[in-house]
């Protein structure tokens, strides 16, 4: 059994349960594969930003705001449900693309912080137009047709497929070395010909557009909006945990991550849920456990699991670097 | 009435404030290089230990100050010991998910232990003022910003004129070579976790009497000292002290002067930070623990 | 008699490049020894080895007939083993006094810190006036010697430079050069670095000339400088081994 | 379904599930949303105090049984989510079939459980003893099986306007309101029946939700002087703003709250400063409602359950746990009358039943919209100073449970 084995079998799995749970799945399948196709989308955006070199701290700015543009659309103008998705399509990615211009070079913990700034500006101004957004005591979804619960959720499962077919297209094409080499050092990448800016504003249009994609989802199947959870700093960090539970900078990482999450979050919500306080830190000691035992994700950990099965022996690797740089 | 003068007070004391909610973060930052996502939840405990001691026994916030700077101070030493330093070497991401799943944890402990109920210290001078002119002064306030200053003033004087605090900024500024000046690099990260989390500690005890505690107070104001720190330049601790001016005053007078002012006062922060970066993409004050 | 600082066997990189493959070579208490090179020819992992910042895969480092593997780089400086690093690496935002204080932060040092200062001060009377000054705002050439004036605030017994004359104008690297044959005088061993050949073999006793992690020759200065392995290693080129081991040149160059 | 990750879904399913029921007897089963972690879980943990000790009463007098079946009740916790709780709430119905729901408590997760309720045709009865915020009625609408167990958040207002009538309406009145959801679900109505009682309003002030310094916007209601302070913002900033208009020296005769001046945790965290304070709430320690004729044990007078409550807990009860208290042994009463769990019959005897409980008259009301809303009643009251220093609620507001009068502040 290879890696290439486990991992196009996986693929093939994860793309039918993504496709025909909605169609054949029991309620309870169906809500955890809609929960788990909307963090592999999340995760996967993430995870297109991460592998650029731009750590996103503020996804939820591109979540609330698809989530704002489908409600604010279909409320306002009537906009259909297929419609209204485009439309939140469209406003990520303007979102990424004016992010991706105003942080110019902006690296690292600066790009990071940039982001975090733009989603808590975004959901201050949620919140103080009322008039526009429903305020703080939120929103509901009122649509002149409502598509009907198995179409919102084919939906999130087409939107995460897709997602992941965008983040395959990436990864085969020439931009990947690109952004690899944004990733190493940016201003060498300028050095052989690369021009950092107009990859940057197409990779985050891209992450931008899909991840508001999976918040107008949300809110169709939700169908309520506020802006203390639309903007929630906690859909950032679980759209961060899953490519790093899964493995960062690879394919199937962020989709594995998001399968492990949400069960692992469903897991501790029903098993601990009637104890004050425990579902959350059981929540956080995995979290801490996985950073500090699995610093690859599932991902390497499996590939390693393979590798010493395979009994290749290993080169004995270098002495690390004891000067702490 | 001319409000100048009162909104002028009130932005300087609240600015004491948001420095020593910030400056902790600022040392971590500087020479560990981690973003402490529980640096919030280093303050909650600090306000549920003011809180306790004077509840149960009467023990006065400030009188039980220093007794809880010890216990933050060794806290944060564990925490080190026990979990960041494992992750000294991994990607930044994998940090700050680290720190951010021991806030998770640690705010779910303090659920169990103590409830979610809100709470807050009541000593006298929470809610005792005097006039001067027109001026208004909260004595919880001053105290609060008296503290500030005291501690601030202790953490630079400390810095700039004791042999680990040198040894400190050695770090801060160029590692490889503190370690040939024979500076145990990994102590002196122990030492600044915990001093880190001992100001963190030291500012919940001041907001046990002013805010409401409760096993969320942390989170925002993480978020809130973190845009000092972006405001200022990362780790360096004056432009901490700057950082925490200028959002004090934006927030204070557009509260004042602006239509709605108060619940865009948050905005303008955000607004001010993306600025900021565009404009000095390090900060008011560029990086390394300066003094 | 035992070598103060002894290499046998050395082998170390980073990662998985290899940038030291066999490094051999000694120090005697009072010597001075240089270390000759091409640019990324292991001359400052040679030095990062010594100093601890490196741990080396094998082989062995020895001080004073100890090996000192185990000791972690910070203890290495009480040992008395001292580097003034490549790139002068002071402390920008200290002043001069500062960096020299922090010079002496190793126990034995500390304890000798009043006597280090006047000696220091009387070597580089050019620190003296600018105590107060920062340390980042100085010219390359008093970085410099705040860099070794730093160094030798540590008491080292053994004291490294390593290319202390890069990037400074001609006249002033005399002026370097000049103040460590007066440090050599007061029985410190030194080990320097450099390639520049010519201010090297002015002062040392002995050398080693390094090249694709190598040590490609050694001996007393003015055998190295009738030699043409100089020139050799030099170019980093190495004839009659047949094939070069593959060259990590650049990792190490920064 | 022959893939390796197929597995993982499943041990997630069997997690989810739990282990299946598999007695003879279907058990009786109420879904009872909760947030036990986030940020309600103040409120969550009283909710789950009250169904708790409901169904516990409930088994001493009645039995283990209700109309013959054991009762279930599945605790899930929201994690003070919206997300969470639209899953819990599609759960509830779909997979667990509950026959009853009971929750959720904060403000936002109820609001988000409304629409995946609405949207599934075989909902089950649905109380909600919790929000009050009117998107939530509105969005309900005149639904059938949705019985709401509070007041509406105007039922405030209109209590507390009724209660200030009494000093005349010459007065001024400045508002001061939260950008967060509890502020900006009050406020439209709180101005509309202070302007339609007459009163001078001088001052609509809004505050961010969680500000560390509220000073700004209180130098400003200062320099306006009103008479009445009318305040609507949530308990965490109700407890910090209290102490920091308390320190602002305004010399305010009337502070008026709304709920949170009845909550233990306001009234521990601001100590001296509550003085004078006044609240309205739907129950109050030391009202005098007396005991239900029909189930004296299960609805004894209010002094009686709240002696009940303070053996079990050690504290006097809040109005959620009365109020999870009271929903849920009606809902039990329900079941046993009807001998069934069919929506409809459970909503004819809804609409017909009328007990005295701790909380008030049972009997179900039209609201503006919404068809069903009970224990609305509510009672205004004034944190006073004894004395003998201790500091209580007088009640104030209606005359027929008052037991003193609305004092101005002496500063």
């Amino acid at each position: 059994m290879n890696m290439r084995y486990v991992s196009v079998s996986l693929w093939v799995a994860g793309l039918l349960l993504a496709l025909l749970t909605p169609v054949f799945g029991s309620p309870t399948m169906v809500d955890i594969t809609f929960r788990t196709c909307s963090l592999v989308v999340l995760a996967v955006s993430w995870n297109l930003m991460a592998s650029a070199g731009l750590i996103s701290l503020g996804h939820s700015a591109f979540f609330g705001l698809g989530g704002y543009a489908a409600i604010l659309a279909t409320n306002s103008a009537g906009t259909p449900f297929w419609l209204s998705l485009l439309g939140s399509l469209v406003a990520g990615a303007i979102l990424g693309l004016g992010l991706a211009l105003i942080t110019g070079k902006m690296r690292g913990i600066y790009f990071a912080i940039t982001t975090l700034a733009v989603s808590e500006g975004l959901r201050v101004i949620a919140v103080m137009l009322p008039d526009l957004t429903g305020g703080a005591k939120g929103a509901y979804l009122a649509p002149d047709n409502f598509p009907g619960a198995f179409t919102v959720n084919m939906a999130m499962g087409i939107a995460a497929v897709g997602t992941c077919l965008i983040a395959w297209a990436i990864s085969r094409s020439r931009y990947h070395f690109a952004f690899r080499a944004m990733r190493a050092n940016e201003g060498a990448s300028q050095m052989l010909g690369i021009y950092p800016l107009k990859y940057r504003a197409a990779i985050t249009a891209i992450s931008g557009s899909v991840a508001s994609l999976a918040g107008a989802v949300e809110v169709w199947h939700g169908g309520y909006i506020d802006p203390a959870l639309a903007f929630d700093l906690h859909i950032t960090i679980t759209s961060q945990i899953a490519p790093i539970l899964g493995g960062i900078y690879t394919l199937s990482g962020p989709v594995l991550g998001a399968v492990a999450t949400t069960l692992i979050g469903d897991a501790t919500r029903i098993g601990l849920g009637h104890i004050e306080g425990a579902s959350l830190l059981v929540f956080g000691l995995i979290l801490v456990g996985c950073v500090l035992y699995l610093p690859q994700g599932i991902r390497g950990g499996i590939a390693q699991f393979l590798d010493r099965r395979s009994k290749r022996s290993a080169s004995t690797p270098m002495p690390a670097d004891a000067g702490q740089r | 009435m001319d409000l100048i003068p009162q909104a002028f007070s009130d932005a300087v004391l609240l600015a004491g404030l948001y420095t020593l909610m910030a400056v902790g973060l600022s040392l971590g930052f500087g020479v560990v290089r981690i973003i402490n996502f529980a640096h919030g939840e280093m303050i909650m405990l600090g306000a549920y230990g003011a809180f306790w001691l004077f509840t149960l026994f009467g023990v006065d916030p400030l009188i039980s100050l220093p007794a809880l700077i010890v216990v933050g101070y060794v806290v944060g030493w564990l925490l080190f010991k026990g979990f960041i330093a494992k992750v000294l070497d991994a990607p930044h991401i994998n940090q700050i998910l680290l720190t951010f799943g021991l806030g998770l944890a640690i705010q779910h402990i303090a659920i169990i232990l103590w409830t979610g109920n809100a709470r807050s210290a009541t000593p006298v001078y929470a809610t005792s003022s005097f006039l001067i002119g027109d001026v208004l002064v909260v004595h919880g306030r001053l105290v609060a910003f008296a503290v500030a200053v005291v501690m601030v003033a202790a953490l630079i004087a400390w810095l700039r004129w004791s042999e680990t605090g040198l040894a400190t900024r050695a770090v801060a500024e160029n590692r490889a070579a503190a370690t040939l000046m024979g500076v145990d690099v990994r102590r002196i990260y122990a030492l600044s976790f915990g001093v880190s989390c001992a100001l963190g500690v030291a500012t919940g005890v001041v907001v046990s009497f002013i805010l409401t505690i409760t096993p969320f107070m942390g989170f925002p104001m993480l978020v809130k000292a973190i845009a000092i720190v972006i405001l200022g330049g990362l780790g360096s601790i004056p432009g901490t002290v700057i950082g925490a001016l200028v959002l004090a005053f934006a927030e204070t007078f557009a509260s004042y002067y602006l239509p709605e002012g108060s619940g865009w006062a948050e905005g303008i922060a955000f607004v001010l930070i993306i600025g900021i970066l565009i404009l000095r993409p390090r900060g008011i004050l560029g990086e390394a623990v300066e003094t | 008699m035992t070598p103060l600082l002894e290499l046998s066997n050395v082998r170390a990189g980073y990662g998985h490049s290899l940038v030291l493959q066999d490094i051999s070579m000694s120090l005697h208490e009072g010597e001075i020894v240089c270390l000759l090179g091409a640019n990324g020819a292991g001359k400052t992992t040679t030095t990062r080895v010594i100093s601890g910042l490196l741990a080396a895969g094998s082989g062995e480092v020895r001080f004073a007939g100890n090996n000192i593997a185990a000791v972690p780089a910070h203890r290495r400086v009480d040992l008395g083993i001292c580097l003034a690093p490549e790139g002068r690496q002071v402390f920008p935002n200290f002043t001069v006094h500062q960096n020299l204080l922090i010079g002496s932060y190793s126990k034995t040092a500390r304890q000798r810190r009043a006597e280090k200062f006047e000696q220091v001060y009387g070597l580089f009377p050019r620190l003296a006036e600018r105590r107060a000054q920062k340390a980042g705002l100085m010219s390359g050439g008093e970085q410099q010697m705040l860099a070794i004036g730093r160094a030798l605030m540590g008491c080292p017994r053994v004291l490294i430079l390593d290319e202390p004359s890069l990037g400074l104008a001609p006249k002033i690297i005399i002026d370097v050069y000049e103040t460590v044959a007066a440090i050599a005088k007061l029985g410190l061993s030194i080990l320097f670095v450099e390639q520049n050949v010519q201010a090297a073999l002015m002062i040392a006793h002995r050398g080693y000339v390094i090249a694709n992690g190598r040590i490609a020759a050694s001996g007393t200065t003015a055998e190295l400088q009738s030699t043409s392995l100089v020139q050799e290693a030099f170019l980093g080129t190495k004839t009659g081994t047949g094939r070069a081991p593959p060259g990590p040149a650049r990792l190490s160059a920064h | 379904m022959r893939y390796p990750s197929n597995l993982l879904f499943l041990a997630g399913l069997a997690v989810a599930l739990g282990a299946a029921p598999a007695s003879a007897q279907e058990p009786l089963k109420i879904g009872a949303p909760v947030s036990t972690s986030g940020r309600y879980v103040a409120y969550g943990a009283q909710a789950k105090n009250g169904i708790e000790t409901a169904v516990e009463v409930w088994k001493k007098v009645r039995g283990d049984k209700v109309a013959g079946r054991p009762i279930e009740v599945l605790f899930r916790d929201t994690q003070s989510n919206n997300a969470i709780t639209v899953s819990l709430m599609n759960a509830f119905i779909q997979t667990d079939k509950v026959n009853i729901i009971i929750g959720p408590d904060g403000s936002n997760v109820a609001a988000a459980a409304v629409p995946p309720w609405k949207k599934l045709d075989d909902r089950p009865i649905w109380f909600m003893p919790g929000g009050s915020s009117d998107v939530i009625e509105k969005e309900v609408g005149p639904d059938p099986y949705f019985f709401h167990t509070y007041a509406w958040s105007y039922y405030y207002h209109e209590n507390n306007v009724n209660a200030l009538k009494a000093l005349g309406t010459k007065k001024k009145v400045a508002l001061l309101y939260s950008d967060g959801a509890y502020g900006r679900a009050h406020i439209e109505d709180a101005r509309k029946y202070v302007k339609e009682a007459g009163f001078d309003l001088v001052a609509d002030e809004l505050v961010r939700e969680g500000s560390a310094d509220y000073g700004p916007t209180l130098a400003k209601i200062r320099v306006r002087r009103p008479d009445i302070l009318y305040v609507l913002v949530q308990t965490n900033d109700a407890i910090q703003l209290t102490k920091q208009i308390h320190a602002a020296r305004l010399n305010i005769p009337y502070l008026v709250g709304t709920a949170q001046t009845q909550l233990r945790e306001w009234q521990e965290a601001t100590g001296e400063s509550q003085v004078c304070w006044t609240g309205v709430t739907t129950w109050v320690p030391g009202l005098n409602y007396p005991a239900d004729k029909k189930e004296p044990k299960l609805f004894p007078s209010a002094a009686d359950w709240e002696k009940m409550w303070f053996e079990k807990y050690k504290t006097s009860p809040d109005f959620l746990e009365v109020g999870y208290y009271a929903t849920t042994i009606l809902a039990l009463l329900a079941v046993e009358a009807t001998q069934s769990t069919d929506r409809e019959r459970l909503k004819e005897w809804l609409e017909k039943q009328d007990y005295q409980t701790p909380l008030g008259d049972s009997r179900f009301k039209k609201s503006r919209v919404a068809l069903h809303q009970a224990f609305g009643t509510m009672v205004v009251f004034q944190r006073q100073k004894q004395p003998d220093g201790s500091i209580t609620s007088v009640l104030v507001y209606p005359e027929q449970v008052a037991t003193g009068k609305l004092k101005p502040c002496t500063q």
